[in-house]
């Protein structure tokens, strides 16, 4: 027992003395990568992780920036908000200058509260939620539109096609739930009235009894706030009851698993997602060295991160400092060419130039609708 | 003088069968009387009726502490432990002891209902908790001693020799208070020598304690020396009832026992 | 009228998918007294089994109707082994013990099961052919009741109808009835105790298999985590009708379809499962052994 | 265990390699990929020796431990550390070595491993709070993340609704933490008393799947009524704890909230060993050992059940403001089913009933995920598979309970120990 004491003893002294001896004069600029790399939402973390990893090694063979080379540190959050907390303070204790991540805004939201206090910049590649730019986070940023914007494109693509009335589903989720909230919003300016508004359970095993409510309400087109895994199973319910209103949705289902797994009955399905930058230079050169490294096509938010991580190297390199301020101003006042084009960020944190658009599935693929 | 149990035509239905028919039963107070009969009788369903365990079918049950008329109460679907707080405490055919618990702790679940603190007081185990923690653990081993069972006190009860788990159960029941005990089957498993043992101990909780004693036994010596009054149940139904010598020679009863 | 038809046609179909479930944990309670949480993950592994082995068949150009005869049967056969090991490894070294320590096993298994699909397969979303033939009298009324609805509704129907005779006329129905009710006894009048509770979790597996084809067919998709929330719908069904009771389970599957569908279509689709659960709750009060459970009569 | 037959025992390994081949054949073998929208198989057959090489040796070992389990199942388990801690001489360095550990843990280690601790330190409150109501009251609770929630909600929605009128009067808001500590508990501890009220007559497994039931109506009413609970987009921005007034950054707030959570372990630890010890303990104790004895010896066990229930969920209360100060984020998701049964699965790993055990599973459930995360794919497999082997081979836990038996010195006074 008292061998036991004192390897505890000796155990804290040893590791205090290692933790309090390694953190300063570092001489590289440490960049953190949040998001859920492991879990059923691994998919949409993962090709971040690659993105970051692709820019870095990029700018570290061309000499770093200003002599400094880049380490990129990479934690987990499962997208889940209490383990987020311990990945920021984790990624903050390492020392990191800013976070590309994370990816869900629920776990975003935790981790900010985080990175705020410890000033550190933030750069979500996929974090939608409008709240997360109004104005209680000033060192978040992001590559990608927020869902406000996204629901005015929806509706008023939905203007355009001339509906009257609609049904509204979501799938009781942050994302789902906040789109289908700000579609609902955004109907009556365009003289849409939302015949149906409501939540169903992700997993259910029947939602025919929606669909006939659907068929019921009289609405003209059904409007989906969620993931893809839903969307299949309601198109698909849909079209097996004859019914064959439009169906139209978010970048949470503008994915190829879509039509994948719903196969036939995806073809005419509408959903935004992110403008069209496939013949930007960098966006090809992405492509092209993520396929060379990995062997595959990118995963989901893969060119937002690029441009995120672009973006952020660009700061520091422009302020020629890792300060926070200095950094959050390089980032405001300067356009950065990426993956998406070229764009800066606003005082919110809102990246400008980029937006949303509407694709439509016509034989197996996703197409804008011009 | 009312008797300190009386019951009334108790009816005890399961589905079609009827475990108990209109059984009428009276104890006075200070009797030992024993209920007999022959497996599967009715004889454990008439305790468990009057304890709480079952509620009856049909009839009363009435019950007072003392033999004035005044204060008797029904106690027909009260549930067990309301009903034991009332007076009446029991053991059980197949024992039923709390068998991770040590002996003393047995009987300090016993004194329950004499406690007084609160779940506050447990909980910050304030100076008045701990006295009366004290006081019980003093009590509870008093009874033990009565028992004869203080040899045993720290021993865990499941540890204990068949006999004194018996009397345990017994010690247990006490320490509830009751002015009426009810024994479902004391001497089963024991030998001659715990027989005779348990024999002194239920006079004495009769004559030193104050506390009736109604009991189910198959053992027919520890039945006839002990019990002042015997009913005799079959089928459900109670079928004699009265000293033992008359309780002996009942042709009734001979061909219960024997069958036809 | 007609919405209230179409509501309760698809309450009804719903009631017969958790019917399928439902039956495997009636009948593992009934026997051994153990919520078989991982029932949910069988019902899961012998709809993948299906879809490869059906996969597999079709890309070697064989015709449909075959493939859908012989991806069933390996549904089944599997289903039926990995029940059987389940119970085997899990259930069968904790027979003795506390329920809480089989219950916690039968978690594990849950959470083991559902991970090695997903390490074994993959954690996307597959799409799942259309296997059931699409019948041509349906084609008129499809809004209300189409071909997988009807395929759904008719198996659960086959199914009910084979498992009350088996268990009423066959011996090892009556096997099954006496161990049900007293393991010991059962033991004692020479009944294998042990090969009773195999059956058992073989036909329990052989229904969820049956009734994981059939869905994810009528779904069109499958993934690792189906399992869970269909088996804690099909649990909460078994319960709600007397948990152990076959016809109960059956019955309860039924109600909980209906409660759901009609819930959803006259009240909200946000409450969907809660109006489940709140009707579990008053059953359950009024009746605290479920709409067909027998109450349980204490032994002093 | 002696006597090894081994023609049989290779026998038996065989066909449980084969068995086990024909088990994992279309899951480990074929593997099915969707190329083009059409479904394709591989064959992976560098599986089957990987599957019969494993499953050969595993046979061996399981039938070994399964042996060697109902061999040593009758005797006293050697518990060697338990007995030298009993002792005074022993025991004391060690709990100074452990207090030393514990106060300068904050202060030897980073934020993050500050924070992982106060993720263990609120389990550790979790599992004594579940302990209560499924070890001592032998009650399955399957809803317990209910609690949790409602403890978490009501410092969320407190400052939601009250913190614009604090700013308002110039009060600090952080103090809004110290009023929803003890309004949380007692919140928690009314709920939990009103959601037993009608349950309590329901047995053992009605009793689990209603309290199921009665969690996932409080998670989707989270989730719904967005005009009251924010809906699924949560609370954020939830102010971190009062100290003097002072401007709280991350790294400070780790520490402190720390020291918080550890102070109301310490407090939980010490009541439940009160709880324990005392008459409602040992009502507890012995309706758990049979209830209708416990009844019929004048307990009241619907009053039992009722503490057992209401006690249990007071501490998901404290637990879930804590979990709202460190996250200073809530949402319906942190309180899932799945939450429940982590909890539950805490209580049963570590031991029911035994304090120590709850520590233990807590730390391991919550540590070992967090540091194995290299392991990331393999963890929940593990997971899982070690559920159900604690199970099998150390069905107590990993420190089986061990309650403080009343027991009498019948010299000289009679000293109670």
């Amino acid at each position: 027992m008292k061998k036991l004491t004192v390897i505890l003893l000796t155990i804290v002294v040893a590791l205090a003395l290692t933790l309090t001896g390694c953190q300063k004069g570092s001489k590289t600029i440490k960049i953190g990568v949040g998001g859920a790399h492991t879990g059923d939402l691994a998919s949409y973390g993962l090709p971040t992780v690659n993105a970051v990893q692709l820019v870095a090694e990029e700018i570290n063979a061309n000499g770093g920036i200003d002599g400094k080379m880049i380490e990129v540190v990479v934690e987990d959050d499962q997208c889940k908000p209490e383990i987020a907390t311990n990945t920021a303070s984790k990624l903050v204790g390492e020392g990191v200058v800013a976070v590309i991540g994370h990816i869900c805004s629920g776990a975003t939201k935790a981790a900010l509260g985080i990175y705020k206090d410890s000033d550190i910049l933030t750069v979500s590649p996929s974090a939608t939620n409008p709240d997360l730019c109004d104005g209680t986070y000033p060192n978040f940023f992001r590559t990608i539109a927020s869902d406000s914007a996204q629901a005015e494109t929806e509706v008023a693509f939905m203007k355009t096609m001339g509906l009257k009335k609609v049904a509204v589903l979501h799938d009781k989720g942050d994302y789902g739930k906040g789109f289908a909230e700000l579609v609902q919003a955004n109907a009556p300016a365009a003289g849409i009235e939302v015949v149906l508004f409501e939540g169903i359970t992700p997993g259910g095993v029947d939602y025919s009894a929606i669909i006939n409510k659907v068929a019921n309400s009289g609405a003209e087109a059904l409007v989906w706030g969620g993931y893809h895994p839903e969307a299949s199973k309601l198109v698909t319910q849909m079209k097996n009851k004859g019914m064959s209103i439009p169906f139209l949705s978010d970048d949470g289902v503008k994915d190829q698993t879509f039509i994948d797994v719903a196969g036939e009955f995806a073809e005419g399905v509408y959903a935004t997602g992110p403008i069209d930058t496939s013949t930007n230079a960098l966006y090809k050169k992405a492509a092209a060295d993520h396929l060379a490294k990995y062997g595959e096509e990118p995963g989901a938010f893969f060119y937002n991160a690029y441009a995120a991580m672009l973006a952020v190297c660009n700061a520091i390199d422009k302020a020629d400092s890792t300060e926070y301020a200095a950094m959050r101003d390089a980032l405001t006042s300067n356009y950065v060419d990426t993956t998406l084009g070229s764009i800066s960020f606003d005082n919110s944190g809102e990246a400008i130039g980029v937006g949303f658009v509407v694709y439509q599935v016509k034989n197996g693929k996703y197409v804008e609708v011009k | 003088m009312k008797p300190i149990l009386d019951v009334k035509d108790m009816s005890m239905v399961f589905g079609g069968l009827r475990a108990v028919d209109k059984v009428n039963i009276h104890i006075d107070k200070g009797e030992i009387v024993a209920l007999i009969g022959p497996n599967g009788a009715g004889k454990t369903t008439f305790f468990n009726c009057i304890t709480g365990v079952y509620t009856p079918t049909e009839g009363e049950i009435l019950i007072s502490r003392s033999d004035n008329s005044g204060d008797q109460k029904k106690i027909n679907g009260l549930k067990p432990n309301v009903i034991n707080n009332m007076g009446l405490a029991r053991t059980f055919q197949n024992i039923r002891l709390f068998s991770s618990m040590t002996v003393l702790e047995n009987v300090m679940i016993g004194r329950h209902h004499a406690l007084k603190s609160s779940i506050l007081g447990s909980i910050f185990r304030v100076k008045s908790t701990r006295e009366e923690e004290e006081r019980l653990i003093h009590e509870s081993y008093g009874i033990l001693k009565k028992i004869g069972l203080e040899k045993f006190v720290n021993e865990q009860a499941q540890n204990l020799p068949y006999g004194a788990q018996r009397r345990l159960e017994i010690a247990r029941a006490m320490a509830t208070d009751p002015f009426l005990l009810l024994l479902d089957e004391p001497a089963a498993g024991m030998n001659p020598q715990e027989t005779r043992e348990l024999v002194d101990t239920i006079n004495f909780i009769r004559d030193e304690e104050n506390i009736t004693i109604l009991l189910i036994e198959h053992d027919m010596s520890l039945v006839m020396t002990l019990s002042e009054r015997i009913y005799v149940v079959d089928y459900g139904q109670l079928i004699a009832e009265g000293a033992p010598e008359e309780i002996k020679a009942n042709p009734d009863v001979i061909k219960a026992y024997l069958g036809e | 009228m007609e919405y209230f038809i179409q509501l309760f046609m698809s309450g009804t179909v719903k009631g017969s998918i958790y019917a399928l479930i439902a039956l495997g944990y009636a009948m593992v309670y009934g026997i051994i007294q153990l919520i078989n949480f991982a029932h949910g993950e069988i019902y899961m592994i012998g709809a993948f089994t299906a879809l490869i082995i059906g996969a597999t068949m079709a890309s070697a150009g064989v015709p449909t109707g075959l493939v859908l005869v012989v991806a069933l049967i390996s549904a089944m056969v599997w289903a039926a082994a990995y029940g059987v090991t389940l119970e085997k490894i899990a259930y069968k070294p904790l027979r003795n013990s506390p329920r809480l320590s089989a219950l916690i096993s039968a978690i594990g298994m849950s959470i083991f099961l559902q991970n090695y699909v997903l390490l074994a397969q993959t954690s996307n979303f597959v799409p799942y052919p259309n296997w059931v033939p699409q019948f041509a009298f349906l084609e008129d009324i499809k809004g209300i009741l189409n071909s997988n609805q009807f395929f759904i509704l008719l198996t659960t129907a086959v199914v009910m109808v084979l498992f009350t005779l088996m268990i009423r006329y066959t011996k090892m129905g009556k096997a099954m009835r006496a161990t049900a009710q007293d393991k010991a006894m059962a033991q004692l009048v020479g009944i294998n105790v042990n090969q009773v509770i195999s059956v058992t979790f073989v036909l329990g597996s052989v229904t969820a298999a049956l009734g994981g084809v059939l869905i994810c067919s009528y779904m069109g998709q499958i993934n690792y985590y189906i399992g869970f929330i269909a088996g804690i719908k099909a649990f909460v069904a078994a319960v709600l009708g007397g948990i152990g009771s076959i016809p109960g389970a059956v019955l309860g599957s039924f109600v909980l379809g209906w409660t759901e569908s009609l819930g959803a279509g006259y009240l909200s689709s946000d409450y969907e499962d809660a109006f489940a659960f709140v009707i579990l709750i008053i059953i359950l009060l009024v009746r605290p052994s479920g709409l067909l459970g027998k109450k349980e009569i204490k032994k002093v | 265990m002696h006597n090894i037959d081994w023609k049989k025992e290779l026998k038996q390994s065989t066909l449980a390699a084969l068995w086990f081949i024909f088990l994992t054949f279309p899951l480990m073998v074929m593997k099915v990929a969707i190329i083009q929208g059409q479904a394709t198989i591989t064959w992976r057959w560098y599986n089957v020796p990987v599957v019969a090489v494993t499953f050969f040796i595993l046979s061996f070992v399981w039938r070994y431990m399964l042996e060697r389990r109902n061999f040593t199942q009758k005797k006293e388990s050697k518990d060697i550390l338990g007995k030298l801690l009993a002792q005074p001489k022993y025991s004391r360095p060690a709990i100074i070595a452990l207090a030393v550990f514990l106060l300068a843990f904050p202060f030897a280690f980073s934020m993050y491993q500050t924070n992982v601790m106060i993720s263990v330190l609120i389990y550790i409150i979790l599992g004594l709070g579940l302990n209560i109501v499924v070890g001592y009251g032998g009650l399955l609770h399957l809803g317990y993340a209910a609690f949790y929630a409602m403890g978490a909600y009501s410092y969320g929605l407190f400052f939601t609704y009250m913190g614009p009128k604090f700013i308002e009067w110039g009060i600090n808001t952080g103090l809004m933490f110290w009023i929803a500590i003890p309004a949380a508990a007692i919140l928690s501890l009314v709920f939990g008393f009103i959601v037993c009220l009608p349950v309590i007559r329901l047995r053992g497994d009605y009793l689990a799947i209603v309290t199921l039931a009665f969690g996932e109506i409080t998670r989707m009413f989270l989730q719904n009524e967005g005009q009251i609970t924010l809906g699924p987009s949560g609370v954020s921005q939830i102010p971190r704890p009062w100290l003097l007034g002072m401007k709280i950054t991350p790294v400070f707030a780790a520490k402190y909230v720390y020291f918080i959570a550890l102070v109301l372990v310490i407090i939980s630890i010490k009541v439940v060993k009160n709880l324990e010890d005392s008459k409602i303990g040992r009502a507890w104790e012995a309706m758990r050992d049979d209830d209708i004895a416990a009844q019929s010896m004048g307990i009241d066990l619907t009053r039992a059940k009722l503490a057992s229930f209401a006690v249990g969920a007071l501490w998901a209360g404290f637990a879930g403001v804590l979990l709202a100060a460190k996250t200073t984020f809530i949402n319906p998701e942190s309180f899932t089913l799945w939450e429940s049964i982590i909890i539950l699965c805490v209580v049963v790993l570590g031991g029911m009933g035994s304090i120590p055990g709850v520590i233990v599973g807590s730390v391991l459930m919550i540590m070992l995920p967090e540091y194995f995360r290299s392991f990331a794919e393999y963890r929940m497999l593990i997971f899982g598979l070690a559920l159900v082997l604690m199970m099998i081979f150390r069905q107590g836990g990993i420190i089986p309970r061990k309650r403080k038996q009343h027991t009498f010195e019948v010299e000289g006074e009679g000293a109670v120990k």
